[in-house]
């Protein structure tokens, strides 16, 4: 895996590839760019260079074609960087439906994931290759940025609210891991390897080591747990909205607005109830802030989105009848 | 040389040097000699022509420090739209525990206190008797002095009732979260507008004294006018504070 | 020195336009008009510091450099919020990315 | 040429006329030597990340004690030297003489921000005594806020202090030449170090007032409790960063526009010739200023912004790219039938078009988003930002140095040995940030006290660079102090060069000019014009 002087990151994801190409395009412009500036003046400051004390030079004042020529060149040069460089990143923001979700948990100074199947990792992420995987992101404390350079992806990791990124990886193999934003003082310790597998054999670890709840029966137990089944009925009979169905679908607010019940906002509904009070309900939720992790709260999105997937959920936890 | 880059041939006689020192571009002075200025104005510094010179930079740097005051409040400001269109409600609900009266008396006073001011550099530009330039800077300190007894008044109420960001911070309502970044920036913004005020009032002590020894007339007023910039720069912040932070509840409930 | 001398009564009128302002916008406070409330508020303050501006601070009989200067001062506060509101408006527009 | 008996370094003894000095000349001064201890305080911290990156390990250091070191070399380096270095020290000197003055339009503020300076520079060496500060010189917000234990309020007070230093020498320029240019210099005559400094002096005060503000916000909510970027209470830490880099990002032109003002200068004097095209490599200057402003956002790629917002911040980080090609192509232009003499502060001025070509084109590959989301928080942005800073404004401030020294001290310096240094300071400065890149594109992240062993080769080069540039600062240091007393008398006009600077002796009296000159014409019109270009 290491050799001692590498000049090129491995390419290991689809992303790699486009990152790379643009990044090659770059390469030749600047280094043409670099070239002829250096070549120019070392030329220039040679064959001119000065043969008696009093000479001086010619009085060339400037050339308004030569000016806009280096204007409008290295315009139309930048432009299609822009258009490129915007379009890989655009994509590399889209992940496509139906990707494998995984839980990402960043603390000072370790990355905990949870896979949606139970499996947990520390500090390593097992991933298949050929199949979009993508990672939805919480920090339980400050600023950290997953970052995986053979997939050519990152993206911080944010207290208070989550942040995604999806890639596919293409060659198996084990690849570092990195925390990329500055996050205290074991901020270089808090790194640890990405290990792309095929997918039988990703199967089989899935299905090996401890076995543990998946997140979203986790979550159906958390549910019971805070009791938040008293007020979330399965039928409307209940002091909190009917979660079943609503994940992804726009709500109505008391005092007019809609929001769409994403992750974020069923976070701010768990932490923050009063921000966002669906029409026709008083604000009577307590918060929860404080009582459940980052990774207990990913646990309970994830059941709260099984609700809207029929077939999918597990047994809902039956609200306790009074 | 073929080229022609050897000064002889573009530029003919001696070479350049000396040419270029003996340029009437530079080393020509059409300046009067100085038996020719108008005696010298007491308050005039030396690397300055004359007195207007000397008044239009005084005035043009209080503006581009203006125009930093004014980037320097906008951070703040900046948190404030984000937060308040994060969370609307929360802030109405938070806005609604400050109260619209003292903060409108305050918004008058300090009106006043602008117009007082205006006055002041009036009297100074119109050469007015020390005794009329001290009064109007006066009643600009006495209602500049009332603002802040005002604020004072408003923090102890905030104080008592801890509302006060902080490990003591209560509140009992909706919105804690909310309620807790506005007064926050509640704090932070009439914080450094009390800063500010406390600053000015130093800067018109200083300008009363020197109305007092007669420095200013039609020919020199420049300090009471910059120092009236500032004081009215100060009033325009409290203008934009107090709506976006009293008024933004008052007819939540 | 050949500052411009601003009557008296001008100094007065602009001092009862902007008491009249605040209690306006006080008044209009009092009712719920919706995002209607801002615009008003704001509009409000806005013409009040207008005035001080032009009035009290003399920038009506100033040279062009000073109104460039003052406007200059707002117009680079309309870039911090334009820009940065700009990211929070548009946040969450992509599906599937996260707010 | 005889040089007067009177001039501004004689003109008064002692400690009292020196602190108490309102000449722009001595204040100058006071600058040269503070920011020389402070480059020497952040390069002693830079030397220190150096040595503990030679072995992947991380075992010269404590990780707490290397935070430290890379968080205050780069709050010494950013905030102490490259922003007061050539505008404090060579503008302050040399603008109220280019543009025909006695003296800047506000002596005592002028002297006042040095005050400042200092006071603010007291604040981060007590950082540095008692401890240090380990946010890095970003401060990121909710690290700086809550979880720091290091002394970050009095780091944020040291950087809100010099903040004012550097709006009130921005004030102080802006009025200076807008009202106190010689008859006859008009807009279109000013040196280009004028403008270029015209164009600094925007940035520090529409930029510097928000940095202040935000760092007084992140000390306000670490010692007062405040909630204002806490999200826990639902506050945003990206708002921090936005407020941060939207002074940040153009500080970054407040380092390197007086550079390109300097290098402007010494192109001219050093090809004999005017420059091509005036009018665009001066606008160039405003334009890098003004749209510099509207790119902050291209920090906040992969930092949860939103990715249009991230779009418009790329598009608009692209066009600030052109007006800084302008200015390359238009010196490479200008060199072209000069009559070039390669002495040392042209050899600087070479250096520094050859740095800052990679370094300005390294920033094409940052504002691209499709790489940045790689390269970001990686040594390719530390070498990108080194090449910008180091390979740019250090280059420019020390061939202004070297350009200006025989007007500021009256000595000439040793040119063999300039020579040597400037080409010392070429080779060790690639060594030390060239590998960088490799690393950054690598994979290496930024802050890293340990890293994996693949990138260890890199790493070694670079911190043998970096021995080699020490080297190249540490000698233009002994012999230009030497030159103090032993160099030869310079005459008033050593370079055959044009400009105000050099009608007036060397060093200049007090008031620098006798009589108020007049101008009839722009600097460094050293042969009579021939054709009407669009200069």
């Amino acid at each position: 895996m290491f050799t001692n002087l590498p000049l090129f990151p491995q390419q290991a994801s689809v992303q790699a590839g486009q990152v790379d190409a643009v990044y090659f395009f770059l390469v030749a412009v600047s280094a043409f760019f670099s070239l002829l500036i250096a070549v120019l003046v070392v030329v220039f400051a040679v064959k001119y260079r000065r043969r008696a004390d009093d000479e001086i030079g010619f009085a060339i004042h400037g050339s308004l074609p030569l000016e806009l020529l280096w204007t409008f060149i290295p315009l139309a040069i930048v432009m299609v960087m822009f258009a490129w460089g915007a379009k890989v990143f655009f994509d590399l923001h889209r992940p496509p439906a139906g990707a494998m979700e995984v839980f990402v948990v960043g603390k000072q100074w370790m990355w905990k994931v949870q896979h949606m199947d139970g499996q947990r990792e520390i500090n390593e992420l097992h991933v298949p290759i050929g199949k979009p995987v993508k990672l939805i992101m919480g920090s339980e404390d400050v600023l950290h940025s997953y970052y995986i350079p053979a997939f050519r992806v990152k993206a911080d990791v944010i207290p208070g609210r989550y942040n995604t990124m999806w890639f596919t990886a293409t060659k198996p193999g084990q690849y570092h891991l990195f925390c990329a934003e500055y996050c205290g003082t074991r901020h270089s310790r808090m790194i640890g390897t990405v290990t792309a597998m095929e997918p039988p054999e990703f199967q089989q670890w899935l299905s090996g080591g401890r076995a543990e709840d998946s997140p979203v029966a986790a979550g159906a137990k958390l549910f019971q747990d805070l009791v938040c089944n008293t007020c979330h009925m399965g039928d409307t009979q209940g002091r909190g909205p009917v979660l079943t169905g609503v994940y992804g679908k726009p709500v109505q607010l008391q005092g007019g607005g809609t929001v769409v019940a994403d992750d974020a906002y069923i976070r701010e509904s768990i932490m923050n109830p009063q921000a966002k009070i669906v029409a026709g309900f008083q604000p009577i939720m307590p918060t929860f802030q404080g009582l459940v992790t980052e990774e207990q709260l990913l646990q309970l999105i994830a059941y709260v989105r099984s609700l809207s997937q029929p077939g999918t959920a597990p047994v809902p936890a039956g609200p306790a009848k009074q | 040389m073929a080229n022609g880059r050897s000064g002889g041939e573009h530029y003919p006689g001696p070479m350049h040097i000396p040419s270029l020192h003996g340029d009437p571009g530079f080393a020509g002075h059409s300046g009067e000699p100085p038996g020719m200025y108008p005696p010298h104005h007491p308050k005039l510094q030396h690397h300055f022509d004359d007195m207007a010179d000397q008044a239009e930079a005084s005035t043009l740097g209080m503006w581009v420090f203006l125009v930093t005051e004014i980037m320097f409040f906008g951070g703040l400001f900046m948190a404030y739209l984000v937060y308040r269109s994060a969370y609307p409600t929360g802030f109405q609900e938070a806005s609604n525990h400050l109260n619209v009266y003292w903060g409108a008396a305050n918004t008058v006073v300090l009106i006043c206190s602008s117009l007082t001011m205006a006055l002041g550099v009036r009297a100074a530009q119109t050469s007015a008797p020390p005794r009329t330039q001290v009064g109007w800077i006066v009643a600009t300190m006495v209602l500049g002095a009332a603002f802040l007894g005002v604020k004072v008044i408003e923090y102890a109420d905030k104080f008592t009732h801890h509302l006060v960001p902080g490990p003591y911070f209560q509140w009992t309502g909706k919105y804690p979260d909310a309620a807790e970044i506005f007064y926050s920036l509640y704090f932070c913004m009439t914080g450094l507008h009390a800063v500010h005020m406390i600053i000015g009032l130093g800067i018109m002590t200083v300008i009363a004294v020197m109305a007092w020894k007669r420095q200013f007339d039609a020919s020199y007023y420049t300090p009471v006018e910059v120092s009236g910039l500032y004081w009215h720069f100060v009033d325009i912040v409290w203008i934009f504070l107090f709506p976006l932070l009293y008024l933004i509840g008052f007819h939540y409930h | 020195m050949s500052g411009h001398i601003t009557p008296k009564n001008l100094y007065y009128f602009v001092f009862l336009a902007l008491l009249v302002g605040t209690g306006l916008t006080v008044v209009v406070a009092k009712f719920d008009l919706g995002p209607l409330n801002n615009v008003v508020m704001l509009s409000i303050a806005c013409a009040k510091a207008l005035l001080v501006i032009l009035f009290f601070m003399h920038v009506r009989w100033s040279s062009r450099l000073t109104w460039v200067v003052a406007g200059s001062g707002f117009f680079w506060l309309l870039i911090l919020f334009g820009l940065t509101m700009g990211d929070y408006m548009s946040r969450g527009w992509i599906a599937g990315s996260l707010r | 040429m005889e040089t007067p008996t009177l001039n501004y370094l004689n003109n008064g003894h002692g400690l009292a006329s020196w602190l108490l000095t309102k000449d722009h000349k001595r204040i100058a001064l006071l600058y040269l030597v503070s920011i020389t201890v402070f480059f020497a305080i952040g390069g002693i911290f830079a030397t220190i990340v150096r040595l503990e990156l030679l072995t992947p390990a991380g075992d010269l250091l404590t990780s707490e004690t290397y935070n430290k070191m890379f968080t205050m070399h780069g709050v010494v380096m950013v905030f102490f030297f490259l922003i007061p270095s050539i505008p404090a020290v060579l503008g302050n000197f040399l603008i109220p003489i280019m543009i025909g003055a006695k003296d800047l339009a506000f002596p005592r503020i002028n002297l006042l921000s040095w005050y400042i300076y200092i006071l603010g520079g007291a604040f981060t060496l007590y950082v540095a005594l008692t401890g240090g500060v380990d946010t890095g010189w970003t401060f990121y917000t909710p690290y700086s806020t809550a979880a720091a234990n290091s002394h970050v309020i009095a780091a944020a007070l040291g950087v809100f202090i010099t903040g004012f230093s550097s709006i009130l020498t921005g004030l102080n320029f802006i009025v200076t030449i807008h009202r106190m240019r010689a008859p006859g210099l008009t807009w279109f005559r000013l040196p280009l170090f004028v403008w270029s400094h015209y164009a600094t002096s925007l940035v520090m005060i529409l930029g510097t007032p928000v940095i202040a503000i935000t760092v007084l916000m992140v000390a306000a909510e670490r010692a007062l409790h405040l909630g204002i970027f806490d999200p826990a209470l639902g506050g945003d830490p990206i708002l921090f960063q936005h407020l941060f880099w939207f002074y940040s990002h153009p500080a970054v032109y407040i380092m390197i526009l007086p550079a390109m003002g300097v290098i402007s200068e010494i192109v001219q004097a050093f090809a004999r010739k005017n420059i091509f095209g005036y009018s665009f490599v001066a606008f160039s200057s405003l334009a890098i200023a003004i749209i510099g402003f509207l790119v902050w956002g291209h920090h906040l790629f992969v930092a949860g912004q939103s990715v249009y917002a991230g779009m418009v911040f790329s598009f608009l980080s692209f066009l600030v790219a052109i007006p800084s090609a302008i200015k390359v192509f238009n010196w490479t232009a200008t060199i072209y039938k000069g009559s070039v003499l390669l002495e040392s502060p042209m050899l600087y001025a070479i250096g520094f078009i050859g740095l800052f070509t990679i370094g300005g084109l390294t920033g094409l590959f940052v504002a691209t988003m499709g790489i940045d989301i790689h390269v970001h928080d990686t040594y390719f942005v530390v070498a990108h930002f080194h090449y910008i800073m180091v390979g740019g404004a250090i280059m420019g401030y020390l061939g202004g140095l070297h350009y200006w020294w025989p007007k500021i001290s009256g000595r000439l310096y040793n040119e063999a040995w300039a020579r040597v240094a400037a080409i010392v300071v070429f080779v060790g400065f690639n060594l030390t940030f060239f590998p960088q890149f490799l690393a950054g594109y690598l994979g290496m992240p930024r802050r890293y006290h340990a890293y994996p062993p693949e990138y260890q080769v890199l790493n070694v080069l670079s911190s043998a660079g970096a021995s080699i540039l020490a080297v190249g600062y540490i000698v233009p240091l002994i012999y230009l102090t030497f030159s103090l007393w032993k160099g030869k008398k310079a005459p008033a006009d050593p370079w055959g060069s044009m400009g105000l600077e050099w009608e007036i002796p060397s060093p200049p009296p007090t008031e620098n000019f006798t009589v108020t000159p007049v101008v009839t014409h722009g600097t460094h019109q050293y042969a009579p014009s021939k054709e009407v270009g669009v200069g």
